[in-house]
């Protein structure tokens, strides 16, 4: 028996959101803020919460993205709108794979908490090397929006970098969690759940650990990259290396995966929403000290519900109706 | 227990979240013939990497909203209008800025906006202040390029990035025409490169000879790859910096390899006091660009030579001012100057419009030149670029900063060849 | 020949866990393994399993070569164990740790197949009861009878049970042992089960028994025979063995 | 000639500034080795180090080096607060919750930080004089970081070897499971070690301020945190040991990287260290997974 129920609250709560943000004056770019944060939690999820590997090197693979697309868009313009950004959208995909096959085959190797750390060195190496190096156009990073004027026209410019960016990151984080649900029920999910809990036993069950982990891997690599090519390089117009290789990405997708419950499809959209929507409201109603507020209270919730917020949830809703529709 | 602390915990959710609600709704609607207030917004860094100049420049607006306030407010027809910033802390992140833009532009009904601190978040915050037009004015957003991606909406009033280390070398070649020998170590980063890559171009144009250019990653703790290297190519001036821990680094790293040049300019970190605090004697002699400095020559005498119409508060006034916000202590750095510049700037052009239309204020802004403790305000119509506006040059001074350059607007002259590491370490300084 | 080990050592550090081994084991058979504690009998599994691979000698099943192939590349082949301390996936329901077994073992099912099959096997070891609940939450017994359901659910051709029956009471050994019967019956499954004690059911069980002590075989042959040699007696230290 | 000259000042920096790395290191590796939590907040302790030494000097006048065991003593006042109130009731959770966990309390102390000394940017002037080399200067004051940092890592050594609570200590870093039948009390050795490792990142932070005394602020740990999980992989991640030595050869990669890279024409060969640095780390996981000093 597939269940593909929970899929139906999450799209319903991706509906409650998009129908709040255009419903709601200046609800419209936080509804947005919090789509890019479970969106980002939602692809880490495919990793990190189906097989327990913390990928510190997360970020990069949203700047590789947003890089892919930034390439497309500064330097093969000349092809037209929709081939550049299908372009775009390939060059951000290929690059995320090409970084995450390297990555995974060298550090996948390593267990637990040896992978996390060897990952972090991912994003500091890929960003000195388009800076050292001078690779597309190195600190100076590529700024788009001139060149989008120049070779779509204005009003186009203005289209892609509003409705249609905000389009792409709402149809990226759906589609990252279909993904999720599809892999929830496949054989791939269970292989995942079986290694997370016991690497030993699950080779033992005939389940090549490496070969899942890897898969795993490069999926979530791929829909950060399209995030990264979507919410960042067409929503912002620009990719600057020391902006799209920001660490604090990587913990914050973390933070969203592990509030919400990892492993499971609702929790990085739980995650999300208390995440993104405490710390914008904690930044209107206490400018400059939000994360001074925002700290303990992780704390308090990692202290009460160590397994997630849906984690906790699920697992009282076993057993009752309520079972088919959170997970 | 368990009970209790989730009680706890969503209490609190709904206390902030009550909290955020409060926020004032309304905002203008010109309807009576009275007073009204007007709400600037201004997404502020008080948080993260941009927390020091986000904290400066919310003064900086506080300041000029108040003396706006003391002094008639904005006047449009009939109606008087009191000045309010309405402020978020965007935590230096792009992402923020964005819903926070639209925060103000829809939520508040904002129409005028004060862009956030550096050139990538105003780039973040461009589109969407395009999408809502509403007036997005630049105070910390230097780069050239934000302005040559023909965004209508978006003005700047601090000098542009291309304008920092040029006062610098003009006034070196002022005073030694035979010191050729420019070396430039900075930092890899979009704002800097872009100074430096400015000033190398200028430098050439005047006849100096680039002897030496390397750059050094954001967040290093060593320099000493860089400057050994460099000793061995002895300039005569040294150009370069980035932020404020670099420049702190820079200057301690050039005295402790005691590389000894006739005059060096480090961007930003110079015109802090804490630079002086941390390097002591060392930092004597050290220049570095300034929008702004105190003691700047701008007063409503200077207005009236230039023939050009004066704005705002005195210097004193405003030194005053914001120590009564930012503490007894506090001298305001350069930050504070242009914030308070960009806020006096709308408020000239509301009223020149007379009329709170976005569209009309910015057309208004085309042909509005004026001064106030800033400095001279005057924008390229076609671009919104900064072309009024001149930087200043600081040097340390016997534990003073002092304006060096422009000469028009010097407090002190300069002191060059400024004294070598040998010598500060027996206590010498500029001027003794 | 289903399994054959020639000469097989597995060594840690300056330590012979399993010393020059030689196995033969015939499809469909019933074999016993017996030892006292650390006489090489999980390393033993753990070598014609995969978890390691033999420092000399070799390993074949059904004629080809499996020496140093990797543990769930030899589950496809048809071999498939439980652990002496059991290994459930812990956070996952007991209906799916055994669909688990189903969709990578040799029966390599699809997921509604698998899950299918494990509802099969949860009602042939008894525990279809429990089926949703997570597997860590389990009792040592049910856990056990978990781990028999996920092996059998991989439809292995070689069954490795390690201590299955320990701590359980004569009732249910002798409902395990009539299931693996009618099991082996149905579907031609050679098992091997290693025992420590429990001489009992081993002689119920086993056709054919392998003593191993320090490391190397002590003698094989058929049940009776064997557990009543003079040497095997000796190393159960003069222990009266309870057989028969 | 001006490169080998080059390339030796740069090596000898690097020696200095890698043995500061190192010591950073240690608290690390000694907080996973034990109690197996990666402290993502590391950073946050240094800066807590550095500006001990900033304050002590500029308020009192107190030498950088007087604040060494002052640091150590309030970062394990302030380990064992942290573990008493928060790490005691995961040590049993997930990984991932005592991760996150530490996040939080990194954040907090930096906006702590932030809210008590403010945003500046701040450094202090311990003049003492320089070595006057042919090729190079090197003030006294690295130097007295680099033999303090040696020294210290060579006290911890001596503590672990030979003091019973050491060995104790170690004893659960080689082999937990062990220990526990060896009748250790863990959770004593847990709040130990975690106060220790807090402690020596601390002290760390005011070594970090000899080397640079410049650019102390709230925000300044996380170029350390990055740096110091680097090296603490390349060292084998739960040894102390292996992450001193680690520490060294990573400033010493990362400095005398930049001679070589500075022959590539059109590069900037100092964030290209950087990069090196990353490619070494590869190399190494990939020919050597467990660290280039781990053992096993």
């Amino acid at each position: 028996m597939k269940s593909y129920s929970p899929l139906i609250t999450l799209l319903l709560a991706y509906l409650i959101m998009i129908a709040i943000g255009q419903s709601i004056p200046g609800m419209w770019q936080p509804v947005m803020l919090v789509i890019f944060y479970i969106a980002i939690g939602q692809a880490l999820n495919v990793f990190l919460g189906m097989t327990g590997y913390v990928n510190f090197g997360y970020v990069a693979l949203l700047g590789v993205g947003a890089y892919g697309m930034g390439v497309a868009l500064g330097y093969y313009n000349e092809l037209g709108l929709i081939p550049t950004l299908i372009l775009g959208f390939i060059l951000a995909a290929i690059l995320a794979l090409l970084v995450s096959a390297i990555v995974g085959g060298i550090a996948l190797r390593l267990r637990g908490a040896y992978f996390a750390i060897a990952t972090i060195g991912v994003n500091e190496g890929i960003k000195y090397l388009i800076m050292g190096a001078k690779i597309w156009g190195g600190s100076e990073g590529i700024v788009l929006s001139g060149i989008l004027r120049k070779s779509f026209g204005a009003e186009t410019m203005r289209f892609l970098s509003t409705t249609f960016a905000d389009a792409g990151v709402i149809v990226v984080a759906i589609a990252t969690g279909v993904v999720t649900a599809y892999i929830l029920n496949s054989r791939l999910g269970y292989a995942l759940i079986a290694l997370r809990e016991d690497e030993e036993a699950a080779k033992v069950m005939g389940i090549n650990v490496t070969k899942y982990k890897q898969i795993a891997f490069m999926i979530s690599c791929v829909l950060a990259g399209l995030i990264g090519a979507t919410a960042w390089t067409l929503k912002l117009t620009y990719v600057f290396p020391q902006d799209v290789f920001a660490i604090n990405y990587t913990v914050e997708a973390i933070v969203i995966v592990m509030l919400g419950g990892a492993g499971t499809l609702l929790g990085p959209l739980v995650g999300g929403l208390i995440y993104a929507l405490l710390k914008y409201y904690l930044a209107i109603a206490f400018p400059g000290l939000q994360l001074l507020i925002l700290a303990p209270l992780l704390i308090v919730v990692i202290l009460l519900f160590p397994e997630g917020v849906v984690g906790y949830i699920a697992k009282k809703a076993r057993g009752t109706r309520l079972e088919n529709f959170v997970r | 227990m368990k009970k209790l602390l989730v009680f706890v915990l969503v209490g609190m959710v709904l206390f902030f979240a009550g909290c955020a609600q409060q926020q004032p709704q309304q905002a203008t609607t010109p309807a009576g013939p009275k007073e009204e207030t007007l709400y600037f917004g201004a997404p502020i860094s008080l948080s993260g990497k941009f927390a020091e100049e986000g904290k400066a420049s919310l003064y900086g607006m506080q300041v000029a909203a108040k003396w706006i306030n003391e002094h008639g407010g904005v006047k449009v027809g009939d109606t008087t209008y009191k000045i309010e910033i309405k402020y978020y802390d965007d935590e230096s992140k792009k992402e923020n800025v964005q819903s926070l833009i639209e925060r103000l532009a829809t939520v508040d009904k904002v129409k005028f906006i004060l862009a956030p601190y550096s050139s990538g978040l105003t780039l973040a915050a461009a589109p969407i202040a395009e999408k809502y037009q509403v007036l997005l004015n630049s105070h910390g957003g230097a780069s050239d390029y934000i302005f040559e991606q023909g965004y209508y909406y978006v003005v700047q009033t601090l000098s542009p990035a291309s304008k920092y280390q040029t006062g610098f070398l003009d006034m070196v070649k002022k005073l030694d025409p035979n010191a050729k020998r420019v070396a430039l170590v900075y930092e890899d980063g979009e704002f800097s490169r872009a100074v430096h890559q400015a000033a190398k171009e200028y430098a050439e144009e005047l006849g100096f000879e680039i002897v030496y250019e390397k750059t050094y990653p954001a967040g290093a703790t060593d320099l000493s790859p860089i400057l050994n290297e460099l000793k061995a190519t002895n300039p005569d001036v040294i150009i370069g910096g980035g932020h404020f821990a670099d420049g702190q680094l820079l200057a301690k790293q050039l005295a402790e390899l005691n590389i000894n040049v006739k005059a060096i300019s480090i961007l930003v970190a110079p015109t802090f006091p804490e630079f002086y605090e941390a390097l002591g004697n060392k930092a004597e002699g050290i220049c570095g660009p300034a929008q702004w400095e105190v003691g700047a020559r701008y007063t409503p005498d200077v207005a009236d030579e230039l023939g050009v119409e004066w704005y705002g508060p005195t210097q004193d006034e405003f030194l005053a001012m914001y120590k009564e916000l930012a503490g007894e202590d506090a001298v305001p750095p350069y930050q504070a100057a242009e914030a308070a510049a960009a806020v006096l700037s709308y408020a000239k052009a509301i009223e020149k419009a007379q009329s709170l239309d976005p569209a009309k204020v910015r057309e208004a802004m085309n042909g509005l030149k004026f001064m106030c403790l800033y400095g001279l305000w005057q924008i390229d119509p076609e671009t919104g670029k900064q072309v009024g506006h001149e930087m200043d040059i600081i040097q340390w001074q016997n534990g003073e900063k002092k304006i060096v350059w422009p000469e028009a607007a010097a407090t002190a002259d300069p002191c060059y060849p400024m004294p070598t590491w040998d010598e500060k370490a027996s206590g010498a300084t500029c001027g003794s | 020949m289903l399994l054959k080990l020639e000469g097989v050592t597995k060594r840690f550090g300056g330590l012979v866990a399993v010393n020059s081994v030689d196995l033969e084991v015939e499809e469909g058979e019933k074999l016993g393994v017996v030892g006292p504690n650390g006489s090489g009998k999980t390393t033993l599994y753990n070598l014609i399993s995969g978890v390691y691979m033999p420092d000399e000698g070799r390993i074949f099943f059904e004629g080809k070569e499996i020496t140093n192939l990797p543990p769930y590349d030899r589950t496809k082949l048809g071999i498939a164990r439980t652990f002496q301390i059991p290994r459930p996936f812990g956070s996952a329901t007991v209906r799916e740790n055994v669909a688990i077994g189903a969709m990578f073992g040799m029966a390599n099912a699809g997921v509604d197949e698998a899950l299918e099959m494990a509802d099969d096997m949860l009602k042939l070891v008894g525990i279809y009861d429990l089926k949703d609940k997570e597997a860590k939450l389990l009792t040592p017994l049910e856990k056990k009878l978990m781990e028999l359901a996920r092996a059998l659910a991989m439809k292995p051709k070689l069954l490795l049970l390690d201590e299955l029956l320990a701590g359980m009471n004569p009732a249910n050994i002798n409902e395990i042992l009539e299931l693996l019967d009618r099991v082996k019956k149905e579907e031609n499954i050679a098992v091997i089960a290693m025992v420590e004690h429990l001489m009992h059911a081993i002689t119920k069980f086993a056709e054919r028994v392998v003593v191993m002590h320090q490391g190397m075989k002590l003698i094989e042959g058929p049940t009776m025979e064997v557990l009543n040699d003079p040497k095997v007696i000796e190393v159960y230290l003069g222990e009266k063995l309870n057989v028969g | 000639m001006a490169f080998v000259e080059q390339l030796i000042a740069n090596l000898l920096y690097g020696a200095i500034l890698g043995a500061v790395y190192g010591l950073a290191t240690m608290g690390l590796s000694l907080i996973f080795g034990v109690l197996r939590i990666v402290n993502v907040g590391h950073g946050a302790f240094i800066m807590i180090g550095a500006f001990t030494a900033y304050w002590m000097f500029t308020l009192y006048g107190i030498s950088p080096v007087l604040s060494l065991p002052l640091a150590m003593a309030a970062g394990m006042i302030i380990g064992v607060a942290v573990y008493l109130v928060v790490v005691k009731r995961l040590v049993d959770a997930p990984e991932l919750a005592t991760l996150l966990a530490m996040f939080a309390i990194g954040i907090f102390i930096e906006e702590a930080a932030k809210q008590i000394w403010g945003a500046n940017y701040v450094g202090y002037s311990w003049e003492i004089g320089s070595i006057s080399l042919p090729f190079t200067e090197i003030p006294y004051t690295k130097l007295v970081a680099f033999i303090s940092s040696i020294l210290i890592a060579a006290a911890v050594y001596v503590w672990f070897r030979k003091t019973k609570l050491g060995k104790a200590v170690r004893a659960v870093v080689e082999d937990r499971e062990g220990a526990l039948t060896c009748g250790i009390d863990v959770n004593k050795i847990y709040a130990l070690s975690f106060s220790l490792g807090i402690g020596l990142t601390v002290l760390s932070g005011v070594l970090v301020t000899l080397f640079t005394p410049v650019g102390i602020n709230a925000y300044m740990g996380g170029e350390y945190t990055l740096k110091a999980f680097v090296i603490a992989v390349l060292g084998g991640l739960a040894s102390p040991w292996g992450a001193f030595y680690a520490g060294f050869i990573f400033g010493l990669i990362e400095n005398g990287s930049y001679t070589l890279l500075g022959l590539i024409p059109g590069v900037e060969p100092f964030g290209l260290t950087r990069f090196v640095s990353f490619v070494v780390l590869m190399l190494v996981l990939l020919l050597k997974p467990t660290g280039l000093l781990g053992g096993e």
